[in-house]
């Protein structure tokens, strides 16, 4: 075992439905991987926070002395000194999702794109909508990724005439997208369109929406590309007729990176954007993965 | 010496216990004024019933946990008991689904299981602390963590979403009403009751409060302690499959982040409401209002704009302290009067 | 007593014209007391005439509603909490008020610990509390927690932190109701030992010959009024007794009614071992009231727990009219018909935070359903039964039981006990606390048992309760039986032989020292 | 009348006690012999030292907690009051730097204020549950809230990170060592020991133990109860401030997810140490096991795939569940083999 290259996977716990979906993927790039090359030991641990996170890649390096690792940081800014002293071990790096504050870290970087995916929302609700129409945005949870979206959202907006009633966080959580909807609902008689940001919590107001009749006043912008949304889209959902990507399989995608920096000959460095395209009716059976739990 | 130098029972003195109970309710009143003030929609029946609707879940838990603290006790699994069960209550349809189709059944079949799943997790809550002597906060900590695990593990860090033919069947327990009142909040109010007779006209709630006020007291006066508190636990497992039987219909699935929180929400109500963390003194009434109180405190903060989102749990916090300030200092005054 | 404290010498601590209510309900009158150095004062008075209150008011722990207190020639307000100790007012409080986790040598220095700078000098303490322990003849580990003692053990220790203060006045309320007469020998040299040093001392007991032995004045009261202050020299137990109870009361104790010989037997208990007792075996018959006597620590208490089931008993074999049975939980043995009174009215005995009412009939709340629910009216008569059968005295009835008088929460207790109408009672230390009029009472409600045919275990510390009750007394000692005393056999010395030691003899245990 | 019958002082009293706080150390060797058999690599001096330094903050939290909890308390907003002095002091500290640049001064004053934050926000809980009278349950609840609200509020969402340049210079405070120990760990054992003599060798801790068990003994005592109270949760504020100090330079930066859950973890610690939640009785020295108990468990399921990263709360439960039981269950059979 000892002359195994060991890859160190480390991501967030899977406390909300779209790190539910990439712990999915991750386990199964595990599996796949590990069979493909008998030499490749990839060992995948999660963190609760951004501390938890710090103190995982310390076992990484300290217990495993992984050769490389994968990393999607909890946090951008607490966790780019603690890569960077996995990296001085030696190790390969491979940073997925939020970017390090020092991209010199890194030797690849895999992305969805958090601004790309405001604008995409953005716009799709400018085709939609237009002066004087009224929407309502429900946020994920208080942190820099719900911060990156919502202001490029923001900004994309700014002058087209659409007026964002409010909006509240409903923690990336059906529940709350249900009540927060709910209350949005009771509050103003005028809705034309929801930007939810993400799929688990569209779920919640699309239900909020059916409760109270209204369906056919609005339509839902969600995000993510969960399976039942993607469906739904595909079927022509009236109320929820597009979704914007942000793959969870997006960690496969650096784990499959980095094992071949191990297994092939060609060098591996630089980005690999995924982006954050609009799926429609059109396009969505390519994202469509009726066995992954999200 | 036959005179006994009885004296009438003080003036005001049943009135002052009637504050007592009065506090939280005075609480919820200036809440109520106060967002009705920020917005009038806020009295809306609309709003008024999605209040009540969400207190139901909260609300059912914190009773059942009105009996945990009130025994001295306390469990902080609630919140992942229930993430658990709806988990579990959805596996089991999907498979009956799948095997016979879904019918009424179906849905029978799963709050039986939530039912059996509720007692059972009660139970071992109750063992565990009473048998094997094990603190309660640890047991339950400890079952806090399995519990939310295992919902992860069973929906494979996803999400666990009910068959749609079960749902369609199962969504009126959510979401239609009678007498214009949704059925969760009928449930709530039921729960309640029974929780309230229970407390306060059964020897059941009686032996909850001797146990939490002195153990040995209650031990030496023939209860037996350990039966009393494991039923207390098996009583809040009941409440949570009660709570998690009402939930499910409403979204038709569970995950890692169903009932995140509530359990502080449950004791949070509980004390509020008037009920001893430290036990030996338990208000159903209270912890009525209490669910109520912070449901209120949500709904309040969703209607307005005039607070930054990102100050909503400050304020939140904020209003949860006033509030249990106002009752104990309007009702120290008071006293303070009355002497 | 021999020498009697100087009346010429001015008083050191007085109250003036002190009253009390607690809210609209007044508790005491007009009192005037005053206590000189090296001088005992005893106050005696029924159950609930406002001894305690007073004590707390002469201590600073209660303001009085109105009046003055002088203390070393100057009125002054006694500062609260328990301040006035500082000041060289301490008190022993009748309802123990120790901190059950911390240790005996804290409990004795809580409040005043011995530092050097920020540190404790745990040793020096440790020392101090075992030399305290030593005067007064016991041997607890200063080291100890609480939790481990008996509450005679706890009461000593609060006896050890009273008179290990530099105290100019000790108030000392009902200190010797769980002690026995060994303990209260030893307690009483201490305290003639401090009033040759100038100690002032307030003494608060029922117990009338303790009051004839040390008191120097007796102030009597009654119902918050002050009947009188008068020399002990002037005065007889009866005349006391009178004055207290504003009546004559004549014989105390009930005549004996023999059981018969073949009445049948209630209870047999054969070689029971429990945890600190071995070897015990005895009968108690139909009608038979059964002294338990021995000093403190004796295994008297074990034996009571053992037998209901409180706790496990490693040995031997209970029998209940003829029934081999094994008690796990109070509650079977109270379903068979065997109701224990714990002495621990505190720890053990009562809800303090609770009224009369849900105290009283918790051990039996199932007699008190209708339909599976409470009956608050059923449960209000059986209030009212018990008040009026065991002369239970609250001012208001709705108040704390934890706020009523020592003795009254004695009385509740019993009809606590009483209320699950058993056929074998064991009562431990039954008349705890309660004045003579009272007692007189509830021996003659115990006789009264006995003549039903119920069978009655007594243990008590108060030698002259023993004699006076029971039909056969059992002396314990050392965790085993030391002697059976029968019919004439009954007196004093016989059984201080059997306690201490000195004589020995059991049913057919011999006692290994 | 001078012979008293009172029995010898049991044999093995000592010895029962020391088993009682040999207990939880008990399971700390157990869970490292479970590691060792794992993974020897657990053993490494690195993955030591790391274990020791990552259990500091909970630690010394926890020792804070232990006073909180034996003088009859609870603090449920050290998690958020560390979020909130780590934010406080980052923005001061960049501010020192834009207005004076970076040097060993600004680190100083960011220190400083941490401790006035630390003191202050104890202060606050101390003052609102003695004096308002309102539950700490509550009043920690309702502060734990504000804290959080008040770091993302100041963070705008995002995350407040520090001067680089200032980071340069704090950073050693985390990264490096003394005799082969990181400052983090001396900053530990150092608390630890200061705990340990307030608890168990100054008036103090008597008096946090007396209160605990018996307020009203304390009140008699002429003790100060809510004096003393108000220092626990001052005290408490002080180990969270002290925990953050050492906390800041190791990620340089502070969110809304900075220490969340931190009070969970600190009250576990305590209860697994031996402390019980109804107050009277404090050991540190158990809750500094308790800390590493709990910092093992989480690296010890980084040591080994064999269980499914979803499971790992559920380890985690089961592990905490077993040691108590295990020290309790030690304790209890050495108990009977005594008697
Ligand atoms: N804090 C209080 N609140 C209300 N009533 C009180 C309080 N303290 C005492 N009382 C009442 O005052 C009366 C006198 O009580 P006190 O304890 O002084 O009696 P006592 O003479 O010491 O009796 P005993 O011999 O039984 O100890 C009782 O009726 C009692 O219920
Ligand atoms: N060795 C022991 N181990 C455990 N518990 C004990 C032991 N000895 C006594 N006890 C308990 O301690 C308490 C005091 O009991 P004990 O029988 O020693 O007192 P007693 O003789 O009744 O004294 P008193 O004269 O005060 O009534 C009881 O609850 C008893 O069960
Ligand atoms: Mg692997
Ligand atoms: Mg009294």
């Amino acid at each position: 075992a000892q002359d195994k290259i060991k890859i160190g996977v480390s991501i967030p716990a899977a406390t909300h439905g779209f790190m539910g979906g990439l712990n999915w993927h991750a386990a199964e790039a595990e599996k796949r991987l590990e069979a493909a090359n008998p030499n490749i030991d990839l060992i995948i641990v999660t963190a609760d926070g951004p501390a938890d996170q710090a103190s995982d890649l310390e076992d990484l390096v300290s217990v495993h002395q992984i050769d490389a690792l994968v990393v999607l940081p909890f946090e951008s800014e607490p966790l780019t000194e603690p890569v960077r002293a996995v990296k001085q071990t030696g190790a390969f790096i491979t940073v997925v999702d939020r970017g390090l504050t020092d991209p010199s870290i890194q030797d690849v970087y895999v992305s969805g794109n958090n601004t790309e995916m405001g604008v995409n929302s953005a716009e799709y609700m400018m085709t939609r909508l237009g002066d004087g129409d009224n929407i309502v945005i429900l946020r994920g949870i208080p942190t820099v990724l719900d911060t990156e979206r919502f202001d490029a959202f923001m900004a994309t907006i700014e002058g087209s005439g659409i007026n964002v009633l409010d909006n509240k966080f409903a923690n990336w959580n059906r529940d709350d997208g249900f009540e927060v909807m709910q209350d949005f609902l009771a509050r103003f008689p005028d809705i034309d369109g929801v930007w939810a940001q993400d799929d688990d919590i569209t779920l919640g107001v699309v239900e909020a929406i059916k409760q109270a009749g209204r369906e056919s006043e609005m339509f839902v912008v969600g995000g993510a590309g969960m399976k039942e949304i993607i469906k739904g889209v595909m079927d022509g959902d009236a109320l929820v007729p597009v979704d914007v990507l942000y793959p969870p399989a997006q960690i496969a995608t650096a784990m499959d990176v980095t094992v071949n920096h191990f297994v092939s000959n060609g060098p591996v460095t630089g980005s690999y954007i995924l982006g954050s395209p609009l799926i429609t009716k059109e396009n969505a059976a390519q994202f469509y993965f009726p066995d992954s739990p999200f | 010496m036959s005179v006994s130098a009885h004296e009438a029972a003080k003036p005001g003195k049943g009135f002052r216990l009637d504050l007592k109970t009065a506090g939280p309710l005075l609480a919820l009143i200036l809440l109520v004024v106060l967002g009705y003030s920020l917005n009038p929609a806020f009295l809306n029946e609309g709003n008024v019933t999605n209040i009540l609707t969400r207190s139901a879940f909260i609300g059912i838990i914190a009773v059942g946990a009105t009996f945990v603290i009130t025994a001295g006790g306390i469990d902080l699994s609630v919140g992942s008991m229930a993430a658990f069960i709806a988990g579990v209550m959805i596996i089991i349809m999907n498979w009956a689904v799948g095997a016979m189709g879904a019918s009424i059944w179906t849905v029978l079949l799963g709050v039986g299981c939530s039912l059996i799943l509720g007692i059972g997790a009660g139970f071992i809550n109750g063992f565990l602390t009473t048998k094997a002597k094990i603190e309660a906060f640890i047991v339950t900590l400890g079952t806090m963590g399995i519990y939310r695990s295992l919902v992860t593990y069973f929906a494979d860090g996803g999400t666990l979403s009910l068959n749609n033919g079960a749902r369609e069947i199962y969504r009126p327990v959510y979401y239609d009403s009678f007498l214009r009142i949704p059925y969760p909040v009928w449930v709530f109010i039921t729960v309640a009751i029974i929780g309230w007779v229970l407390m306060n006209r059964t020897a059941f709630g009686r032996y909850c409060m001797a146990i939490g006020s002195n153990e040995q007291v209650a031990r030496y006066s023939a209860i037996k302690v350990d039966r009393v508190r494991t039923a207390t636990y098996i009583l809040q497992g009941l409440c949570v499959s009660l709570a998690t039987i009402i939930y499910v219909p409403r979204l038709g699935s569970a995950s890692s982040a169903t009932g995140v929180l509530w359990e502080l929400e449950a004791i949070a109500a509980v004390i509020i409401g008037g009920t001893m963390l430290k036990g030996g003194f338990g208000r159903i009434g209270g912890t009525v209002i209490g669910a109520l109180i912070l449901t209120s405190i949500g709904n309040i903060l969703n209607l307005t704009e005039i607070i930054s989102n990102y100050l909503n749990g400050a304020v939140q916090g904020v209003i949860i302290v006033a509030a249990v300030y106002l009752q104990r200092g309007s009702l120290s005054a008071r006293r303070k009067k009355a002497e | 007593m021999s020498e009697r404290a100087d009346l010429a010498v001015p008083p050191i601590l007085s109250a003036h014209r002190i009253s009390k209510s607690f809210g609209d309900i007044p508790v005491l009158f007009s009192i005037d007391f005053d206590i000189r150095p090296g001088e005992v004062h005893a106050i005696i008075g029924e159950n609930g005439a406002g001894k305690s209150t007073l004590i707390k008011i002469l201590s600073g722990l209660e303001q009085p509603t109105s009046g003055t207190i002088t203390y070393q020639d100057k009125t002054v307000v006694l500062p609260p909490n328990g301040e006035a100790a500082a000041l060289g007012i301490v008190v022993i409080h009748q309802e123990l008020l120790l901190a059950e986790h911390l240790t005996v040598a804290d409990s004795i220095f809580l409040g005043r610990e011995l530092k050097s700078g920020f540190f404790l000098r745990l040793g020096e303490m440790r020392d101090q509390a075992r030399a305290i322990l030593d005067t007064l003849h016991v041997r607890i580990d200063p080291e100890a927690r609480i939790n481990t003692l008996s509450v005679a053990d706890k009461q000593m220790v609060e006896i050890a932190k009273a008179i290990s203060q530099d105290a100019k006045v000790i108030i000392m309320d009902e200190p010797t109701a769980v002690l026995s007469v060994a303990e209260t020998t030893t307690f009483f040299e201490q305290i003639k030992r401090l009033t040759a040093q100038g100690v002032a001392i307030v003494f608060i007991s029922h117990k009338l010959d303790e009051i004839m032995e040390l008191a120097d004045r007796v102030t009597v009261l009654r119902d918050g009024q002050l009947i009188a202050t008068l020399g002990t020299e002037n005065l007889t137990p009866d005349s006391i007794a009178q004055m207290m109870v504003g009546r004559e009361l004549s014989n105390l104790y009930p005549p004996k009614h023999e059981p018969d010989v073949d009445a049948e037997i209630m209870l047999s208990v054969r070689d029971l071992a429990a945890p600190g007792i071995s070897g015990i075996s005895f009968d108690l018959r139909r009608g038979e009231i059964l002294g338990f006597a021995g000093l403190i620590g004796s295994g008297r208490t074990a034996v009571a727990e053992a037998i209901v089931g409180l706790t496990r008993k490693s040995g031997g074999s209970i029998t209940l009219r003829g029934n081999a049975v094994e008690f796990t939980d109070v509650s079977q043995s109270v379903a068979a018909g065997l109701a224990y009174m714990t002495k621990d009215r505190k720890g053990r005995g009562l809800l303090l935070n609770v009224g009369l009412q849900p105290n009283l009939t918790l051990m039996t709340l199932r007699k008190h359903l209708r339909r599976g629910f409470l009956d608050g009216k059923s449960e209000e008569q059986a209030l009212e039964r018990a008040v009026r059968r065991f002369d239970i005295r609250a001012r208001d009835p709705s108040v704390p039981v934890g706020k009523l008088s020592g003795g009254n929460q004695q009385k509740l207790m019993l009809g606590k006990t009483m209320e699950s109408e058993p056929d074998i009672v064991i009562m431990d230390e039954p008349t705890r606390g309660i004045d003579v009029g009272t007692k007189q009472q509830i021996y003659h409600i115990i006789a009264a048992l006995a003549a039903e045919g119920k069978a009655i275990i007594v243990i008590s510390s108060e030698m002259q309760e023993v004699i006076g009750l029971s039909h056969k007394v059992l002396v314990m000692r050392n965790g085993r039986l030391a002697g059976q005393l029968e019919g004439a056999e009954i007196v004093e010395a016989e059984i201080m032989r059997y306690a201490a030691g000195i004589k020995q003899g059991g049913n057919d245990e011999r006692i290994s020292a």
